[in-house]
């Protein structure tokens, strides 16, 4: 059966709530009550409820299946989590109370950010920011507010080709002039080409680590040294911190900031897209600088800053309000339930689950580069070569076969990558469930003849390749009656 | 370890696979230096789901809910009643645990949902296009602003002194690190700062709040006039969605962006976040908006389907040149949204609205009678500001170990303004009842003899 | 991808739980601890969690679609009772904590027993069975009791051949000998063939009002008073009181004793065949002998009645504790969100509903009787009469168009029936989807050579037909480590 | 009404296309004197969510948490801790919304599950089958002893005094209205009383309870001897299922029929239900046991699947020749049992036992300490009896308004014995901290002083 648009199936008049008549009073809407009708469909809760199931059995979910999705970390998200965040003191408590009423929520606070500085090994950590990108922002800012501090202009932020888009993106949300460094061979930053670039006019560079070709950058104190040594600091992307918790600590590598992103190392819900959250760990450098606001613990109680006074170096605000509380409380729980012991075997057992995909797919797949990787196993299409498959139809046939496709053509220094990031929370009979399925895709694909099976592929879904081109090239981006009569027309 | 699945057995069956003799060999890369041995210190080992609960539920023990008093705060957050079936139905793994929607043959749920959810918030707004949220109102608003520079290309953007004092403050640090202008209307709890005056041709945006601040009403048609006139773009913020259920549209006005906190519908309060902007604007700046857009499409057997699309407008594929850094939307609060949303549908948005209304126009009704308070605020959705005859932070602690938690002092949120000390912000809601009003006006009445 | 037994994918060592480990003490089990291993699966909590999702994935619910079995009552499940039925004062609470402990429990059981009361017209309930059957037991064992009470015995207790097999189950089991009544043509109690089985020796007459042709027994009041002249008592099936809620009290019909399934009626979740709930609502004459516990309220508080002392004439106990508080809480939610008006709102719809299936295909299906029906639509299998399709191969078809078929072969007195209950929470639009694919179904199996194809119905199910015969005649009831060995030599 | 979908445009049309001029005449065939005019009287009209969830709170709140205390109550209910997962699994629409399965096509999920539960319970127990579940404990051991009595066609139980008072009277309440005997055993918290001698050629069980009431553990291999020898089934009855990760099974005792409350695994104490029978057997007796059952099959592609099968044993077959007129299971508790033994598996549900035996040790040397209580049971698992020098259902009154909740006065079972005046019967498990034994062991004190 088809699922119509909520605005397809509603009729006026109905309603899936039932509010109490609003008592008679004066208006005192100034004259600006709304006139005429918004055009919201109406539905009873039982439509509402069978709507949104069904939408929701169109969709694929780790619940469901191995989510191998290269530089995500969709991990297991544990229920107890949730269940924490719905508790009163967490979820029903205002941003604006005094602060003598939530002493609990910022207790919370305090402590998930005393997590993140031991794990990171960083003196400080700002826990405003939204998301992963606006992690990213925050510790640029930060940064940046750091040199002018000094009194300084730097112009220039160096990101290597590999890096993930939202880092130069965000190095222009900065004001800054973006500046790429090669990689080399080995799927690391070219060193030589990076201190090529080096200058007293570079800000900073940003670098992933481990990077997004699933690779450790083994140079990663020199190159903290030497962006140092020109007065830049070292921001680095934390995506990857899955691979890393419990065995290193960025601090240790000279890194001035960091974000987190919890929904992928501490598996707060990815959620179809987000929320996100992305605290920032700082270096003792820039830790003067986090925005507003923040908590101390003073005297047996919690404090909310808000406001600096006079001499404050705070850059200022990032967002309305504390943070991205709730997801707070999901992370909080997950970490204290895999305690410093169960996060260390967490990066152990995310490296071991990638090395084995990549040892025991490396001769039908084509690995990117030579070694053992961290947490997700890179190829490239070099063995999808002359079949006429590309690593698009490769991932659309996985579909048929019951899995979420890798990531695909990221990153971008290698040619058709195919990256696979398994998480240690599969289980090895998973995961050589998963190597049997890519590995008699790889044989078939490899029989030369395959091309149309393959672009065919997926058969079995709600949908089948969907055009995503005439959809950028003149957008529907809502119902509109017209649509629906057109259609109709049609 | 209840979350890790890999046996020991298991562990070293694979680590012979790849042939290595352990997994430290694995993390060869990483400087010998940087090797932590052990576990990290400082930090307990794992517990069980008893022993974590309890540590937790402990914690938040000590927090006071806003359900279990007298609760009269907004000011951007706004107490609802939220239906069961949402908090069900967002839960559903196939939402909670899928990412976003790339692979559009295994994400249509997500996709659909999105694409409903623009439609609403275009629908509520007056707008043309909405896109699939932002982080929340305050970023929205940033976003807006850079937005209208880019579209204007001019860098100035004057702001109503009735915008929410933090969320003038995120424009603030984004115009600080971009380096551009940002002219700031007087803050003024009764009157309209007249913005009008000042508008020129370097103008790139007018940023106005409705209801403002201290819950004030407006009509900026006019306001939307001066601005075509002068080619500046109009953002209007709405930290109340609700009120759009009885109040004129910010579309109708004329605005050219709209963005808003949509918080109160469907999720909770949340000490602050996770919540959800909303976004919209109109078709023609809709390849300069940021954030992710679900549009529709057609499939291989030319079935109706949805994709993610203009993704040349972001960072994944654009990166220094995209239109924003944002990579995620709010996926589950926009979820969240667009299910209360549905189940509210024409009848039970206006209705809310008008629940909201008489809330509030009952208990400013009720506190006018209190000695020392003045209402100041004449034309409001659910939300007013009073005038008190002390300082309203002391007025808002005395009422706190009452157990009442009667609203915002301005002074909280613009300190150093003895102006304003004396004011407080009061929200009331439908869950507010006729006792919450009467524990109010008595609780104020004390505090103030 | 095909989900395995959790007993396949376990292995020894693993655990979804982190529980601390047991402090030593000194063994108290003497000598009685267990040696050896039960046997038991260890897995992850990722695995659990998927593993459960998955075997969901596999199953229709009303949440995903209409699900319109006949006798059913398959309604839309609000998400509110889950929710009220958590609170912790219900759900954390034990039944034999001090009374003083659990006032607001008891209250709730009081409330929904007042509620329960009114709608019925009766005036006293017992409260403790746990689902239909058993209070049809809890009836039947009040009215021997009040027979036994009068110093009489009684045998026989009169059943329509069109019943639930639960009646003469429970008149059975209640050490009755159970006399069928015969239906008439119009699908009701053949009222002579009643008459003429009256007796003194006759305990009760067990009817289901509405029936189970989804007819209302028009001559009910005329029944009531003649098994009341001979002595006996009136025992009504309440199962399809959804037809009548609010719109006709069972009390005013002579009833003495009436079930009310509140997983039907009431919203409590069928949760895959249980659990149900089954207070039964009895009349002045049954009040006395009313099972233990009890619950009245006295100066402002309320008591659990327990034991009863000298000369009290309850029948005992049927159940250890109160009853099934957690569907209580679910039903009372319900009756409350609906209020008195709602709940006949509900019979109207739910009625309106099924006649307009019988409206709309009674050309296309053949109509069981004439006239309108009640709360279901019944069918009988002459539409299919010289085309090879059974109403087996029919229901089996529905699926394939994304319907759960209705009630099968039930009742009894009528050819190869199907019966359709689409309840009140279903939508026209629902409705009109459902009547359109039926009716193509019909017209379908009416072309005459299409039996083949309704016989390799359904073809899109995680399971094709499965063998019913071969499971019975070799029964296979749980899984063994042999039968997995056995599997893998096949 | 937001649970009804029909608008009033709706009903017309539909009324138009039955030919039909209103409802009403739908009711045509119900007695006119019958006919309700309008909403039945003396209950109040709709509600919205905020005022049902508000007065339903404001009466749980009316109510003691067993988690908001020092907790010690057994005898047939435990409080366990039962993870989160557990409950969000069994919420979702595909389990809770789906009825019986009937048709296996579509309901596979809910057979596979029941399968697996069955496994588990025969795996648990001891025992060759296991069926998908009864109402509770309590009917489960009444209908434990009906089908002992079909099986040896004998009409006579002897029922040891051990067995939890409630479940007794059950089977007092089948006898009465069956007509069968019922020999009652001795009730004596401290000695077993001798069943052997009350076994004769017309006995058709014996139904023991381990560990019993009182928490006495009992090996029954002698009795188990007994029964056979003279042709009747030995029937065990566990009400605390988490004792079997410590305790030797029934099965290993030679049990014929072994029955259980499986409330303990997954599901909330509930103030009483519902919880979840656990009904296992030998395979000779399959078929004449009561309760649904889930068995594996192929399908018409030849792959595994399963049904549900020997119905001709049910009363939707059978009428009133089925083996019981049971004609639900206890599916959502029965999952959540299943899921939550699924996450214990064997490692944790043996700790989850040694957990609780510990516990239960550690009070008894606690308790025996305080002056005048006298611990007297020598083995057991997780619950024990005392005797106190005062009526016990004084003390425990005494410690619930220091908000202790203490255990179960044997006299609230069993009134009238004044012998079992002074015994508590009391249950310690692994959601009890010291913090909560020591509170008890102050309170016990002080009260008994």
């Amino acid at each position: 059966l088809e699922e119509p648009l909520i605005f397809e199936q509603g009729e006026a008049g109905r309603t899936g709530v039932d509010l109490p008549p609003a008592p008679k009073v004066e208006s005192k809407l100034g004259g600006l009550a709304r006139k005429g009708k918004i055009g919201l469909p109406g539905l009873s809760e039982p439509q509402v409820v069978r709507h949104y199931t069904r939408l929701s059995q169109k969709n694929y979910a780790i619940d469901a299946g191995l989510y191998p999705l290269g530089s995500c970390t969709m991990k297991h998200n544990p229920r107890l989590n949730e269940k924490m965040a719905r508790l009163p003191g967490f979820s029903d408590v205002h941003p604006l109370q005094p602060v003598s009423t939530v002493q609990g929520a910022l207790e919370l606070i305090d402590t998930l950010a005393h997590w993140l500085k031991t794990l990171t090994g960083m003196p400080a950590v700002a826990m405003s920011p939204a998301a992963g990108a606006h992690g990213e922002l925050c510790g640029m800012m930060a940064i940046r507010a750091a040199i002018e501090a000094k009194g300084e202009r730097r112009q220039r932020v160096l990101v290597p080709e590999s890096a993930h888009g939202t880092n130069p993106a965000t190095a222009a949300a900065c004001g800054y002039i973006v500046d790429p460094i090669p990689a080399n061979a080995r799927g690391r930053v070219d060193i030589e080409a990076f201190k090529a670039k080096l200058g007293d006019d570079v800000a900073a560079v940003m670098i992933t680590n481990p990077n997004t070709c699933g690779l450790f950058e083994s140079e990663i104190v020199e190159i903290a040294e030497l962006i140092h040594s020109v007065g830049g600091y070292f921001y680095c992307d934390g995506a990857n911190f899955n691979a890393i918790v419990g065995r290193v600590r960025p601090g240790d590598l000279g890194v001035d900031a960091m974000h987190i992103n919890l929904h992928k190392t501490f598996s707060t819900p990815h959620g179809g897209g987000g929320p996100g959250a992305g605290p920032v760990v700082l270096s003792e450098a820039l830790a003067k600088f986090v925005p507003m606001p923040y908590v101390v613990h003073e005297k047996g109680s919690y404090k909310l800053v808000e406001h600096e006074g006079v001499g404050g170096q705070n850059f200022g605000r990032l967002k309305a309000f504390q943070g991205q509380m709730g997801m707070f409380v999901r992370a909080l729980t997950y970490m204290m339930s895999h305690g410093a012991d169960g996060l260390r075997q967490v990066a152990s057992d995310a490296v071991l689950n990638a090395n084995y995909i990549l040892a025991r797919l490396k001769d039908e797949m084509s690995p990117a580069f030579d070694g053992p990787c961290m947490h997700e196993a890179l190829f490239d299409d070099s063995f999808l070569k002359g079949t006429g498959v590309t690593t698009l139809d490769f991932a659309k046939a996985m579909i048929d076969e019951g899995y979420h496709p890798m990531t695909m053509y990221f990153p971008l220094v290698v040619h058709g990558a195919l990256l696979i990031e398994p998480t240690e929370t599969e289980s090895k009979d998973a995961i050589d469930q998963f190597i049997a399925v890519l590995g008699g895709l790889a044989q078939r694909a490899k029989q030369g003849d395959q091309a149309d099976w393959f672009k065919a592929a997926p058969r079995y879904t709600p949908r089948r390749r969907l055009d995503e081109t005439s959809a950028a090239r003149k957008p529907i981006l809502r119902w509109t009656p017209e649509t629906e009569s057109q259609e109709a027309a049609d | 370890m209840r979350y890790l699945p890999l046996t020991e057995a298991d562990r070293r069956a694979m680590l012979a696979a790849i042939g290595v003799p352990s997994v430290d060999s694995l993390f060869r890369d990483v400087p010998e230096s940087a090797w932590l041995k052990k576990p990290v210190e400082g930090l307990p080992d794992h517990m069980g789901e008893l022993a974590v609960d309890r540590a937790l539920s402990a914690m938040a023990a000590r927090s006071v809910p806003a359900g279990s008093v007298p609760f009269f705060i907004g000011g951007g957050a706004y107490k609802h009643h939220v239906p069961a079936s949402v908090d069900h139905l967002i839960q559903r793994g196939e939402f909670m645990t899928s990412y976003t929607p790339y692979q559009p043959e295994v994400t249509q749920g997500t996709l659909q949902y999105l694409f409903e959810f623009q439609t609403q918030v275009a629908l509520i707004t007056g707008m043309d296009v909405a896109n699939a949220s932002m982080y929340d109102g305050s970023t929205a608003v940033a976003e807006a602003v850079v937005m209208a520079n880019r579209v204007t290309r001019r860098e100035k953007a004057v702001v109503s002194g009735g915008l929410h004092p933090m969320y003038r403050e995120v424009i603030d640090t984004h115009a600080r690190f971009l380096g551009f202008e940002v002219v700031a209307g007087r803050i003024d709890p009764a009157s309209a700062d007249d913005l009008i005056d000042r508008i020129d041709d370097k103008t790139s945006c007018v940023v106005v709040q409705n209801p403002d601040f201290f819950g004030n009403l407006r009509d900026f048609s006019k306001l939307a006039e001066a601005c075509q006139a002068q080619g500046a773009l109009l953002i209007v913020a709405v930290t109340e969605i609700v009120s759009l259920g009885a109040v004129k549209s910010p579309g109708e006005m004329g605005a050219d962006i709209v963005v808003a906190e949509g918080q109160s519908i469907g999720n909770a309060l949340n000490f602050g976040g996770p919540y959800v902007g909303l976004f919209a604007t109109k078709d023609k700046y809709v390849r300069q908006m940021p954030g992710r857009l679900a549009g529709q499409t057609v499939d291989a057997d030319g079935r109706r389907g949805w994709v993610l699309t203009l993704s040349t407008r972001e960072q994944h594929i654009r990166r220094e040149k995209a239109t924003s850094n944002i990579c995620t939307n709010s996926g589950l609060c926009a979820l969240a949204f667009t299910i209360h949303m549905s189940l509210l549908g024409e009848a039970g948005f206006a209705r809310l609205a008008d629940l909201n209304h008489a809330a509030a126009v009952t208990l400013a009704g009720r506190l006018a009678g209190v000695k020392g308070v003045a209402v100041l605020t004449d034309s409001f959705f659910n939300e007013f500001t009073v005038k008190l005859p002390k300082p309203a932070a002391e007025v808002v602690e005395a009422l706190a170990k009452k157990n009442i938690l009667a609203g915002i002092p301005v002074s909280r949120l613009i300190p150093g303004r003895d102006d304003l000390a004396n004011l407080l912000v009061i929200a009331a809601t439908e869950v507010n009842t006729e006792a919450d009003m009467d524990a109010l006006a008595k609780g104020l009445a004390e505090v103030l003899s």
